[in-house]
């Protein structure tokens, strides 16, 4: 499952609804990405997401399949947030069910990298002193991606 | 014997690549020979001042035809739409 | 932070608290292991989980600090239920923070297999017919292990 | 000359192993010649019934000394409390 949203998520929320029913599931694995603090020393007053509308999804959904694909995973589901975000505020959950830990685990590190690297999201860092600044892309995050193939 | 009408299509800009364009959509009529990606960021860099700011380093400029990530070679001839954008950065 | 107890857990509760005021956390990575519905192929009615008071504690609070020591680490959390289960129950819940997410996700797979294969609790299936059947350790999970070293 | 009085330990039993003792924890004098956990094993399993079930196969037998794992090689003189259990099963 695939959601872009404005509005905040609440893990355990997620985390039940999604294995709800479910007596199959033995291993939840979530990951949730947070805004920091600070950005290369520099206090942080917000950070805002941009994304292409259409593709996110259409993205996301391929992603998704490419774990469905490796693994063996009951459930599996894609939160990603837009808009002004404060520091300590949730940016992305990633929630995968699975019988066993360890396709848990790895799927969910796998839809992380891929998202990182393939979703068409962009974030905009804006300074206490108001000044903005466009996050680049981390070489390490191409990387990740690469250690899949 | 007249030319083939050029093709239009529509071209979205995101992140900073939108800011120094200073849109976030345009309908482009495509002139002849702008056959790939490459060919089109270096047409669009000739476009004016915020063009030419935002294509300055073509090798920065990611690309997706019809919402599906493509290289800067692929070929644009049959896309409805084509965005230009910096390296993704979400999650 | 460790805890045994017989109580289910609040997955979002959890990691609310633990990232409470922290804005150098960039990322939270959960594990929940849950009763699945049958043991190989047979129906569950229930699973009861012994440990070893005492020793299950310091155990885990070795882990703990190993954990702490292999990686960069803002906050961690294990907590483990004991007592009898119904299929679905919450079983286990591991929750590391980091200001990195490489860092949480192995931390926290890293957590999940050395107390697989340390903390002293049993499993005790009880079927349907109400046979009882102790649960065997599987290879797997000394396999697991031994790629830690 | 007397002999050393046998040092008292207490033993503690989990999972099966508790079952087919029948117990959950007791206080032994341990007989000279019984030097490591292996040799406990052993030495139990001459007890009774219960503890010939529990220690038939001793090999899967694990340890703990003052509530840390040990080997069947591991000397037990010392000890306040040994602990024999199956491989654990938690998580």
């Amino acid at each position: 499952m695939i959601r872009v949203q404005y509005e905040d998520f609440d893990i355990g929320r997620e985390v039940a609804a999604l294995a709800a029913g479910s007596t199959d599931i033995g291993a939840v694995v979530t990951f949730t990405g947070t805004v920091r603090g600070e950005a290369g020393g520099r206090p942080l007053a917000s950070m805002t997401l941009e994304h292409y509308p259409g593709m996110t999804e259409a993205e996301l959904a391929r992603i998704e399949a490419e774990a469905h694909a490796r693994w063996p995973l009951q459930q599996t589901l894609v939160v990603h947030r837009i808009g002004e975000l404060r520091p300590g505020e949730n940016i992305v959950l990633v929630v995968v069910a699975s019988a066993h830990r360890r396709a848990a685990f790895e799927a969910a590190a796998f839809l992380m990298d891929y998202l990182k690297s393939k979703a068409p999201f962009w974030k905009k860092e804006t300074g206490l002193d108001g000044a903005g600044h466009w996050v680049d892309a981390r070489d390490a995050d191409e990387a990740a991606l690469a250690s899949w193939r | 014997m007249t030319a083939p009408a050029s093709p239009s299509v529509r071209i979205v800009y995101f992140a900073w690549v939108r800011e120094r364009v200073g849109r976030a959509e345009e309908t482009l009529a495509i002139p002849q020979g702008v056959d790939t990606v490459a060919d089109l960021v270096s047409w669009l860099a000739t476009r004016g001042d915020g063009y030419a700011e935002a294509f300055a380093r073509p090798g920065v400029i990611r690309a997706a035809i019809d919402q599906h990530h493509v290289s800067s070679a692929a070929a644009i001839a049959g896309a409805r739409e084509i965005a230009l954008f910096p390296p993704v950065t979400g999650g």
